[in-house]
């Protein structure tokens, strides 16, 4: 079967301006797509020209194995939700979600079950008479999101459907979403800044810059094996800490020396056969530094630092301290005794790292 | 210095060059003229700006008014009075009795006379009515003969443009000649009721419908001048118009006599059309100066031949030498002449020199309705009589 | 002081138009209503006498004739001018390349003096000059055209030239209120599915709501003072078959010197406005509120 | 831009065409409007190419047998409105000296009436607004007289601010409506973001709301330079020698009962008279752009 | 001193619809306040209110002790990030963030300075000649933030202006938020709905729901102690498991009996004397039920749960299992043993959880 959809070395300019370069990407019928990239790296740009609303420079975009470069947005069978929720400002929200399907013919009471079904979900109930104006930014949201769900189109595409709802109601929304997707089969192409969100619903990450997609991947690879030191630091919150050090390798593996602030180093040593260069960048997850007497894995290596900033945040506490010339975050328990300018034995997993080389910045292991 | 500003509705070539005349005597004479033309509508637009500028405060010194409406304004209190002029030029003995009564505001002079337009004139293609045989109608059942004579032969009897004032033109004229001058004075003039429903006045109109029939089926809203052209080419044989016709029958380089006829619409009787300055109260000596200058001028001699040589109207005054007038002209000043004498000078309704507005446009209303309709005479006439007592 | 000036400046900047308006419009308003009831003739005059004037307003065969000329011509005209200067703009929304040229051949009988181009209509209107005899020239000996001249007809050409004259303004109305619509929402409309027409009739057009009231008040108002085009086209003619209560009024007011006859029709006149207009400005105004 | 592109058939080879025919009928649709709206200034502008001779003989609407542009020379410089037989030429500067400031005052005082009632709603804005626009109504033959004494008090009978005068006040009306109609769609958050950064009712007309407005100041000036340049009935009441518009001498040139009428000269007049108009349509045609707001708001 | 800002009794209504019903608040200068609650209860009506951009229905809103009901604005010192960002669109980017101090009359070389300093803040350097229209999603937000940091009020009001930025940026802009705000001692009322930047800016946080102000406190208090059940739900991500139990007192404290599936009960025991009533509802958060192994805190009680569903999140791993006839989440360790339908020894954090009496909802302990 022809992927669902298909992007071919897609450009897109505006004017002199490069905004998306040389896109490819392929997905299957019941692909859960997550684009994302920092503000401005061009994703809305992306769905955009997935849609059809924004002329495309160059390539194609393929939705069910027909080229649909030349077809119109109402003919591409998709169903959108829009950054900035357009809802149609005339009408009442019940006339938002269901204009589409009145259009389409849809009879009125498939019309009106939909609706109810839907502004359950949404929890919009009791707005469905109100008009757009008269709505809270994450009412809104929610009425954007109701006009998508009522379709049942070839693809969905949701640029930011969340971004202003509660955190319960957007856990909920997940849920939803992900429901959705599984019940019908559905596609869709999803664009978020939430790496939550990112991780739980999709089946594949794309993760862009600057127009340029840097990585695809599944949840758990972009997460553990990021491609590059831009994945790395993107991906994650906090962010991976990206220590630069000195590799060297001896009989027992590779040893990895990192500066201290206070002068001196500090010793750790991967058990793994790696070929490394001299010097790299070390990328460890905080939550891969542990209190040492929480943790007893294999690839623990334990190191005593001392630490300069305690924030607690709490189911964790956070504890930043300087390495290699960094500040580096480690997550402890919400009890730790650790406090500032206090020396704490640390535990690093070095099972869950990587190593990037500093110029090209690209994965080493 | 005498100044002037003038208010007047004259501003096709001709009727420019005309003024034209009086202005270059005025500064002659050391006068400062400042033209302030405005035309359109028979003088309604001039009408509605003099209203405005009398309300304002800011009359203009010298207005183009003619018949009742000097009255009117008369009895608005703001015209002058110009009776020395009028006295030291002997206005009364060479004015004809009839005009010099249009000109005068209870006793006083308040108004001054530049030419006459005799309005009840019939034209003809010469060439026409020649291959056809016919003489210039001197009855309507003359007319109404030759005319169908015409409608045989293919050519349009009457040229005729379907606007409210060219049919009130015509049946004035129609009126003049059925009614005769005393009926016509007595229906027009007077609003005899009597005359206005008399079976008389049902013939007027039995003859209006037979006219219609006479006419093109094209006429609605054709301008005057559009018939005129249609003489002239021969598509029609006669038109009932003022005078003024005869200047696009000039401007065309046809001569009277030869290629166009001029004749009194058939009836006895002259219906005049009368232009005349009214002089409206303003301060300062100059103005009132230059009033009386101007009034001076337009009634001198002078001025009455050369103006009314280039607009194709007759002087006001009788005692100016016509020989440099054409065929036409003379026709119609001696007509005059003759009309004053059997009291048949008659002013005109269609032009407002018989009645006032309101009355006037009563009358017309009722005409261009029933000329425009298959409304009986009958109709019209009961119209007519209610028309003009709504007007009241 | 400051804080005063500053809390009522929206209400100061009004102050001069509310001021013009009630003088210049009501107060105007209140004279005529108080000369309607004289015997003003050639100028205005001050004694009441009653409603003579209305009942030889309502006398009048030629008032009746105007006064339902005036629902024929106004309703024919304010709709199909509506709809017509509505449709044009929205076919000159399709990213024409032309755009400008095109608005501006649809504009330019605004710029022209109803006092000729009357002459011009008259004459492409006129059965034995214009169209018809255009058309006949062709070959087709029985086309008729002739309603200039067709006492019951005559209105239409009125309206015709009327629509003629107005219609490239509303759509220049319509086109401004077209640009003005969210991109991002026809967007999403398009997205949705919905055909373009649709998009026009059931996102765009409704936004627009506030455009349409301009554009009736500009028409309704072009269609109780159309004046010019009367006297030119027509002169009100044939008879007084195509006469408007503004002709009507005109020619009481100026060429027959009848002030207090104009006054009376022009109270009428301004009551027949105010019972379609104001119940529209109500439901318009309303709805912005609600 | 938003492309609003006529719709397409599925099948693409088929879109295309079908789409090309579609545009074709469009174009074709547009042509033929356009042919309507073109008649009678064919009319009159043949016409004012034909010798009077030629008229008088021959067939109204038909082409010129001989083009000759002297009804033009005459309309411009020669035709007499009166006893000055200088064409329209010198009444054009009257117009121009009436018309602009009036489209300016009159232009910004219905922007900041609009602006008010649209954006700081307070109580009675609405009736404001409704006695405004019932103002449009008022015939202005019915205002003739008063207003001429009016003027007379306030000693600007004849004058050219006094006609300024007049025309603002009675196009007050239409402006106000236009720009009233057009701001009620502005987000209001503009204004709250405005107020928030310190700027008063003035800044944020100013710097906000103007700016935000082009397409509906062309149609406002549109309108208003048209209305006041083609105005007949205040130009010839409210002037006196010397300050009459153009549009009292094209009168005077083209209503003359009982002179030779010369209707090539009258129909070069007309479109002369009408070429200041014509420029302002194409020179503010072009501000006629598409989604000002973009941007300004989500939701 | 008094509170740089005093809500006295607010109320709030759209016609007839009461928003905002009876808010109390102060805050002193150099308070970060922040207002969190489902979308739809009245945040930024109650930030219009403050900014008087709304006329209020009743009450007062004082700000630096001077009753500011009927002060326009502009006239009140503050600074306000807008939900919808309300940029001016004819504006170019610099313009917009410069259009403030314009108006009041700062020069144009500290303009410059300002304006040049922000857009390095917000990284927007490069879009200071564009116009909104041309901007992302992201950047058009930041843009709206630029507008309000430029400016040096007695008060800023920020309305979720981080939710549509992604994960790193947001990180840096909560960064540069808390230095402006200790920098400055600037005070903030701030509206988000990320848990974690409620939790990392404020000194003070207001829960509201449906117009009403749950609770009053500081992030710690609102996460460890909260007042009701619906603070309780309602905070934290994922939410803490609030379990209906049977409380019963005994002489080694409380013993509280909670339902399992399975059918017999899991008993637990609360070491501290409390006076419950018999029916409970036991909140207790995900995090501190964890692998048996990993902790081992004073007050843990250990007992034996069969998982249902496990959801690995990067860092942590999620199991929910069903307790109390309620889906209950616990936080594992990434490499938890913990697998569907596998009993799983877990440990229950007992000196962190609140009980709440289930009719009325309020907290008991
Ligand atoms: N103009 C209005 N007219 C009537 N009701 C309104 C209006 N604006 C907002 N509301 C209602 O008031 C309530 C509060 O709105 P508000 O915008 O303050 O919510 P919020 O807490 O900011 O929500 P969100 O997190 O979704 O932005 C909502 O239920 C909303 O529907
Ligand atoms: N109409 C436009 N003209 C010129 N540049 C534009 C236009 N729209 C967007 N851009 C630029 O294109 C780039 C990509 O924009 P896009 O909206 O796709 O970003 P994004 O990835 O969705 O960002 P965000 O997460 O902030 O929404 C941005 O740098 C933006 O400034
Ligand atoms: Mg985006
Ligand atoms: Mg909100």
């Amino acid at each position: 079967m022809a992927p669902i959809l298909e992007i071919n070395n897609l450009f897109k300019s505006y004017g002199t301006v490069e905004i998306l370069k040389d896109i490819n990407v392929a997905i299957e019928q019941g692909d859960f797509l997550v684009l994302v990239g920092p503000s401005g790296c061009g994703k809305s740009t992306l769905l955009n020209c997935i849609a059809g609303l924004e002329p495309i420079s160059g390539g194609e975009v393929r939705i069910g194995g027909r080229d649909m470069t030349s077809v119109s947005p109402k003919d591409r069978d998709i169903a959108m939700v829009f950054q900035s929720y357009a809802l149609y400002p005339t009408m009442t929200v019940a006339k938002n979600i269901t204009f589409g399907m009145k259009v389409r013919g849809v009879d009125q009471v498939t019309q009106a079950e939909k609706l109810a079904h839907v502004a359950q979900q949404l929890q919009i109930e009791p707005l469905l008479n109100r008009k757009p104006g008269h709505l809270s930014g994450g009412q809104r949201q929610r009425v954007a999101m109701g006009r998508a769900l009522v379709r049942d189109p070839k693809l969905f595409l949701f640029d930011e459907p969340l971004s202003n709802l509660d955190a319960k109601l957007r856990v909920e929304m997940r849920t939803e979403i992900k429901s959705l997707h599984q019940r019908l089969g559905a596609s869709m192409v999803y664009v978020t800044h939430d790496q939550i969100e990112a991780m739980t619903l999709a089946t594949k990450i794309v993760v862009m810059k600057g127009g340029v997609i840097q990585q695809i991947g599944t949840p758990a690879e972009i997460y553990n094996h990021p491609a590059n030191l831009f994945v790395a630091d993107f991906m994650g919150s906090p962010a991976m800490n990206l220590i630069p050090a000195k590799a060297r390798s001896g009989s027992a593996g590779t040893t990895i020396e990192i500066a201290r602030k206070s002068g001196g180093s500090m010793v750790l040593t991967d058990r793994k056969n790696l070929s490394l260069p001299e010097d790299v960048i070390i990328g460890v997850r905080p939550e891969n530094i542990a209190d040492a007497n929480a943790h007893s894995r294999p690839d623990s290596q334990e190191a005593d630092c001392v630490i300069d900033i305690v924030e607690p945040a709490g189911a964790d506490t956070y504890a930043v301290m300087e390495l290699g010339g960094k500040h580096v975050t480690a997550r402890l328990h919400a009890e730790t005794t650790a406090a500032p300018g206090i020396k704490q034995r640390l535990a690093f997993d070095l099972g869950k790292v990587s190593y990037f080389a500093p110029d090209t910045g690209l994965r080493l292991n | 210095e005498p100044t002037a500003e003038v208010l007047h509705y004259w501003t096709s070539g001709g009727e420019a060059k005309s003024v034209a005349v009086l202005q270059k005597e005025f500064a002659d004479k050391g006068g400062s003229w400042t033209d302030m033309p405005v035309a359109g509508g028979g003088g309604d637009a001039a009408m509605t700006a003099l209203r405005a500028r009398v309300l304002s405060g800011n009359a203009p010194t010298a207005v183009q008014l003619k018949g009742p409406a000097i009255q009117e304004w008369y009895e608005e209190g703001v015209l002058a009075d110009i009776s020395s002029v009028a006295e030291a030029n002997d206005w009364e003995t060479v004015l004809p009795a009839s005009i010099a009564g249009h000109m005068k505001c209870e006793g006083t002079w308040c108004a001054a006379p530049v030419n006459v337009h005799r309005v009840d004139w019939i034209w003809a293609n010469a060439e026409v009515l020649n291959a056809n045989g016919i003489e210039m109608p001197t009855t309507w059942d003359e007319f109404n003969a030759a005319a169908d004579k015409l409608q045989e032969a293919g050519i349009i009897p009457l040229a005729h443009g379907g606007q409210a004032w060219q049919d009130a033109t015509i049946f004035e004229a129609v009126a003049l000649g059925i009614l005769g001058p005393d009926g016509y004075r007595k229906a027009f003039v007077e609003l005899d009721n009597e005359t206005l429903t008399s079976d008389a006045m049902i013939a007027v109109f039995d003859q209006m419908r037979t006219l219609r029939g006479y006419v093109d089926s094209n006429f609605s809203g054709r301008d005057w001048n559009l018939a005129t052209s249609m003489v002239m080419n021969g598509e029609a044989a006669f038109q009932i118009m003022g005078d003024w016709a005869k200047g696009e029958f000039m401007a065309a380089g046809k001569v009277p006599g030869e290629d166009f006829l001029c004749a009194s619409a058939p009836g006895e009787g002259f219906l005049y059309n009368v232009d005349s300055f009214a002089m409206f109260d303003v301060d300062g000596d100059d103005k009132k100066a230059g009033q009386e200058l101007l009034a001076e001028l337009v009634v001198g001699q002078n001025f009455q031949k050369v103006f009314n040589l280039n607009k194709g109207s007759i002087p006001a005054r009788t005692d100016v030498a016509l020989d440099e007038f054409d065929d036409c002209a003379r026709l119609s000043a001696d007509d005059m002449q003759a009309s004053s004498d059997s009291d048949a000078l008659l002013p005109s309704y269609a032009h407002g020199m018989a009645l006032r507005g309101a009355q006037a446009g009563a009358i017309t209303d009722v005409v261009t309705a029933h000329f425009n309709s298959d409304m009986s005479s009958a109709d019209a006439v009961q119209m007519l009589a209610d028309g003009i007592a709504n007007s009241m | 002081m400051i804080k005063w000036l500053e809390e009522n400046t929206p209400k100061l900047v009004l102050a001069p138009s509310f001021i013009a308006v009630l003088i210049f419009v009501y107060g105007f308003i209140a004279w005529t209503a108080w000369v309607s009831l004289t015997r003003s003739r050639l100028l205005p005059k001050y004694e009441i006498e009653g409603f003579i004037q209305y009942e030889r307003l309502f006398a009048s065969p030629r008032w009746e004739t105007a006064f339902g000329n005036l629902f024929v011509f106004g309703t024919l005209f304010i709709v199909i001018a509506m709809v017509l200067g509505l449709a044009l703009a929205i076919l000159l929304d399709q990213n024409i390349r032309t755009e400008g040229a095109i608005r501006t051949i649809y504009l330019y009988p605004m710029a022209l003096s109803m006092i000729v181009t009357g002459t011009a209509w008259k004459w492409i209107l006129n059965p034995g000059l214009g169209l018809e005899a255009m058309v006949r020239g062709w070959g087709f000996e029985n086309f008729t055209f002739d309603w200039l001249i067709d006492p019951d007809k005559a209105i239409y050409t009125i309206v015709l030239a009327a629509i003629w004259q107005s219609s490239g303004f509303v759509m220049a109305l319509f086109l401004a209120g077209l640009r003005s619509v969210d991109g991002e929402i026809i967007k999403a409309a398009q997205v949705d599915g919905i055909p373009t027409w649709r998009v026009y009739t059931a996102i765009i057009i409704p936004a627009m709501a506030p455009i349409f009231l301009s554009a009736f008040i500009v028409l309704s108002h072009l269609a109780v003072k159309s004046f010019d085009l009367v006297i030119a086209l027509t002169g009100g003619g044939p008879g007084y078959a195509t006469d408007l209560p503004a002709t009507y009024m005109y020619a009481m007011a100026f060429s027959r010197g009848d002030i207090g006859q104009a006054a009376s029709s022009a109270m009428i006149m301004m009551l027949v406005v105010f019972s379609i207009v104001v119940p529209y400005l109500y439901s318009e105004l309303r709805s912005k509120d609600g | 831009m938003v492309d609003l592109s006529l719709a397409q058939t599925p099948h693409q080879a088929e879109g295309r065409t079908g789409r090309l025919i579609l545009r074709w009928m469009l174009y074709i649709l547009l042509l033929l409007f356009a042919l309507f709206y073109l008649l009678p200034l064919f009319v009159m502008l043949t016409t004012s190419l034909k010798s009077l001779e030629e008229i008088r003989t021959g067939d109204l609407i038909a082409l010129p047998r001989d083009v000759t542009f002297a009804a033009w020379r005459t309309a411009w410089s020669e035709a007499c409105t009166g006893i000055q037989c200088e064409g329209v030429r010198p009444f054009f500067w009257n117009s121009v000296l009436i018309a602009i400031p009036a489209v300016v005052i009159s232009t910004l005082l219905g922007a900041m009436n609009g602006y008010v009632v649209a954006q700081w709603n307070f109580r009675g804005a609405n009736l404001f607004f409704s006695l405004m626009l019932f103002g449009c109504f008022i015939p202005f033959q019915v205002v003739l007289l008063p207003m001429a004494r009016v003027l007379g008090l306030i000693g600007m009978a004849g004058t050219i601010p006094g006609l300024i005068f007049v025309h603002v006040i009675y196009g007050l009306g239409f402006t106000t409506l236009f720009f009233r109609n057009y701001y009620v769609s502005i987000p209001s958050e503009l204004t709250k973001a405005a107020k928030v950064d310190g700027a008063g009712f003035f800044r944020i007309f100013w710097s906000i709301f103007l700016p935000l407005s082009l397409p509906i100041i062309v149609v406002t000036v549109i309108w208003q330079f048209t209305q006041i340049w083609n105005d007949f009935l205040f130009g010839v009441s409210f002037s006196q020698a010397g300050t009459q518009p153009v549009t009292v001498a094209l009168n005077n040139i083209v209503n003359s009962t009982t002179g030779v009428k010369a209707y090539n000269v009258d129909m070069a007049a007309a479109i002369i008279a009408g070429l200041p108009t014509l420029l302002v349509y194409v020179i503010a045609g072009k501000y006629f752009v598409r989604g000002l707001t973009a941007g300004s708001v989500k939701g």
